[in-house]
């Protein structure tokens, strides 16, 4: 056991409890907050993995925008379901087993992939050349330009549509 | 290239820990009464009324809807701006044509007066 | 002679290397010495700027300020630690226990976290990772967590209140910073914040992008809810915002948390804008640049404290339009002029300035005059109406 | 050092335990935390693959920030149907919201 791997372990082990208080939660704010217990581990994770500005990225968009905007939208729709409330559906015995067929479907497939037991290569460059590959890489037209500006519209569209839908009927009169 | 890393890894924890010495000490030198005059919710010496989860207003997730797509604008920002030195006129001007699609979705809502504090 | 910080380092790394130890460990070790030392510095540092704060801000109003505990009530504020410390921490009843005590700690947190990348000096910074300044956006932002949190778990409305209007300005004032950030990314083509002193050489960013550094100063301040901007503890309005229920040493922590996040603005500001570390000699000697950073963070943390004292605090929806109507397209401007313009002008150093404070000159301009003209439509449709000015501005656009 | 095959059973682990919370739970907000989840395995393997098998192809750094931009505009429409949703008829529960079903 190398000092890499251990750490692995206890990030993964902190990620798989948030992850499982996450769905299994009653109280909605206790599970956003989990959630973003496991969101920063992914963090911790992409670290490990050499990709310090997915990192950042993650908890600049996951735990600074993403999960505030949940709990925002939890405490606007708190009054439906108080906790007492049953929060899981009548089928979810039959959930988890698929769940957990999944799970033994995706292990199964593992035999298939060769390099499973790789290890990585040390990355030869500089990290620095990595994220100036990564923005030439988006505004490069032999590489992803399309999904660069695709990703705009897609961006915009949610934006419009987003706001369209969750504007107050007019007729309410504001609902402060 | 973990290396750099290692300081960050000592300091955010640092940070809760110090806190939490700080707490823990009040801990063992502070009493502890707990009485229900002194633990009811304190509206400057008023009875509270009513339940304590008032009805937010909808703007809050407006704002933080906003904020949510122009935080992703800056993640495929950011990188087109390291590379930036690099780059040819052409693609910057990609990345000026990706602002001002975003500018149009911030008009957008101006427009709908879904930036107002009402 | 001018760099004790690499010779401490040194002496450190050798003395460990001595007793037989692993480098990695070595290394390890070193860097948890330094991520300590930094955590208490920073936190040390609250005691003085909380008293120097409170000493101008009386000078400011014609007072004396704290002037009984030590040589000019220097230790004021141990003293007032040491009664926090004592106090009780009560916990309101139908309270989120475990939310309610962690909050603090990430608020805190969050700030600390701020200084692991700043460079002091030439020779002295935490860590130089490739993404620093995104890391500042994030890092920064998990504040606003923290207070979320102490919102939802106080069980009190006011507080649940306070909360979410600061979570929205603080959103609102995020979006112009992480725009302007892309400013220096762009000017010094990296995000380490090593490099972006660096690459300010022989022109600050502040001459070349007057108007980014402006925004960052301003939405950064609104961040830590300083007074322009300090609707979360709008007593008027709602109680004492989001830490209403909060009392002892873990009211202390969000208290250490404003007045630390304050100071960091200062350093962050110098770092990005005003040449960090940069000026004669101080590459030659690291000490000298050390000199010279403490000197422009003083005089821009004096900015800040100043405006404290000078500006009344904003109404909310004011608050939020600044954000969101003038600093946002002023950002969003910004960055498309300073592509372009950047694009179009080769070489280095001062051959690039003119260009660059023309474009900024035209886009105060054109702010200027947009302004202007929407003064006139205001005046014009109060005029037609008959209503009062006030009635119709508060009406909104 | 750590192997491949370590990643991908953490980020399947992940993928399950979204799955079940999108399949069981009966709040809306709560199935979009388990696409959230679903979404962050998906994004563990693409960067993994990318870290071990091409690490000179920048690609898959790409996919992960596509994936960002997705899961970002999906909680953003998403939260505001459920947002809706509940204005127009109190609840966020999944099957009382069966408007369409016929």
């Amino acid at each position: 056991m190398t000092v890499l791997q251990i750490i692995f372990l206890g990030i993964s082990v902190i990620i798989v409890i948030g992850a499982l208080m996450t769905v299994s939660s009653p109280n909605l704010v206790h599970a956003a907050l989990w959630l973003i217990l496991a969101l920063a581990g992914v963090a911790a994770i992409f670290v490990l993995l050499e990709a310090s500005f997915l990192a950042v990225v993650q908890v600049a968009v996951y735990i600074d925008a993403i999960s505030i905007l949940i709990v925002i939208a939890v405490m606007l729709t708190r009054r439906a379901m108080g906790e007492t409330e049953r929060q899981i559906n009548r089928s979810w015995l039959l959930a988890a087993f698929a769940a957990f067929m999944v799970f033994s479907g995706i292990l199964s497939l593992f035999s298939q992939v060769p390099q499973l037991a790789n290890t990585p290569s040390d990355l030869v460059e500089s990290s620095e050349f990595y994220i100036q590959e990564l923005g030439k890489a988006l505004v490069n037209v032999d590489q992803s330009i399309i999904p660069f500006e695709v990703a705009s519209v897609l961006l915009l569209a949610a934006m419009i549509g987003a706001i369209f839908i969750a504007r107050p009927p007019e007729r309410a009169g504001g609902d402060s | 290239m973990h290396e750099p890393w290692i300081f960050i890894a000592f300091l955010i924890p640092l940070g809760i820990i110090l806190p939490a010495t700080a707490i823990g000490l009040n801990r063992l030198l502070a009493p502890r009464k707990p009485n229900p005059i002194k633990q009811s919710t304190y509206e400057c010496g008023m009875e509270t009324v009513g339940d304590t989860w008032v009805q937010l207003k909808g703007q809050y997730y407006i704002f933080g809807l906003i904020f949510l797509i122009f935080d992703i604008e800056a993640v495929f920002l950011f990188p087109w701006a390291v590379a930036y030195q690099q780059l040819q006129l052409y693609m910057v001007l990609e990345g000026i044509f990706f602002i001002l699609l975003l500018a149009g979705g911030l008009l957008y809502a101006w427009r709908r007066g879904a930036l107002e504090w009402v | 002679m001018g760099d004790p910080f690499t010779l401490i380092a040194d002496f450190l790394r050798d003395l460990l290397l001595g007793f037989g130890l692993d480098p990695g460990l070595t290394t390890a070790i070193l860097k948890f010495v330094g991520a300590a030392v930094t955590a208490t510095i920073a936190l040390t540092l609250t005691f003085f700027t909380i008293w120097l704060e409170r000493k101008l801000i009386a000078r400011f109003q014609d007072r004396l300020g704290p002037n009984r505990v030590g040589p000019y009530g220097l230790f004021q504020t141990v003293a007032d630690f040491a009664k926090l410390l004592t106090k009780e921490v009560l916990v309101p009843e139908g309270a989120d226990r475990s939310v309610f005590m962690i909050a603090p700690l990430l608020v805190v947190m969050s700030v600390v976290g701020l200084w692991a990348v700043v460079p002091f000096a030439p020779t002295l910074f935490g860590s130089d990772i490739n993404v620093g300044v995104l890391y500042l956006v994030s890092i920064g932002s998990v504040g606003t967590l923290g207070i979320m949190m102490a919102g939802l778990s106080s069980n009190n409305k006011y507080a649940l209140l306070g909360a979410f209007r600061t979570v929205a300005m603080m959103l609102s004032y995020a979006v112009p910073m992480i725009l302007t950030l892309l400013i220096p990314t762009m000017l010094a083509g990296s995000m380490g914040l090593t490099k972006i002193v660096e690459a300010q050489n022989p022109v600050w960013f502040v001459i070349l992008s007057p108007i980014a550094a402006f925004i960052f100063y301003i939405s950064s301040l609104a961040e830590v809810g300083r007074t322009p901007f300090d609707l979360m503890e709008a007593e008027s309005e709602i109680v004492a915002g989001f830490h209403i229920e909060y009392s002892g040493i873990s009211f202390g922590m969000f208290f250490v948390a404003e007045f630390l996040h304050a100071f960091t603005i200062a350093v962050l500001t110098v770092t990005l804008f005003f040449g960090g570390w940069q000026g004669p000699g101080a590459e030659a000697f690291p000490i000298l640049g050390f000199v010279y950073f403490l000197i422009k963070t003083a005089i821009l943390y004096f900015v800040i404290i100043w405006i404290r004292a000078t500006f009344p605090r904003l109404r909310i929806d004011t608050i939020n339009s600044i954000s969101w109507k003038i600093l946002t397209p002023l950002a969003l401007a910004a960055v498309i002029f300073t592509a372009i313009i950047d694009k179009l002008t080769p070489g280095d150093g001062w051959a690039r300035v003119p260009l660059h404070l023309a474009g900024s000159v035209i886009l105060i301009g054109l702010t200027l005059i947009a302004f202007r003209a929407y003064a006139r439509s205001i005046r014009k449709q109060s005029e037609g109406s008959g209503k009062s000015l006030a009635q119709t501005s508060e009406a909104g656009s | 050092m750590i192997p491949l095959s370590w990643y991908l059973i953490l980020a399947a682990s992940i993928f399950c335990i979204g799955l079940y919370g999108v399949l069981a739970r009966r709040n809306a907000i709560a199935i979009l935390m388990g696409i959230e989840l679903m979404l962050n395995a998906v994004n563990i393997n693409l960067v993994a693959f990318w870290r071990y098998l091409t690490p000179s192809i920048i690609n898959g750094q790409v996919f992960a920030i596509i994936v960002f931009a997705v899961a970002a505009s999906e909680v953003a429409v998403g939260l505001a149907l459920i947002i809706s949703i509940y204005r127009r008829k109190t609840t966020v529960a999944v099957e009382e919201i069966n408007l369409m079903k016929w």
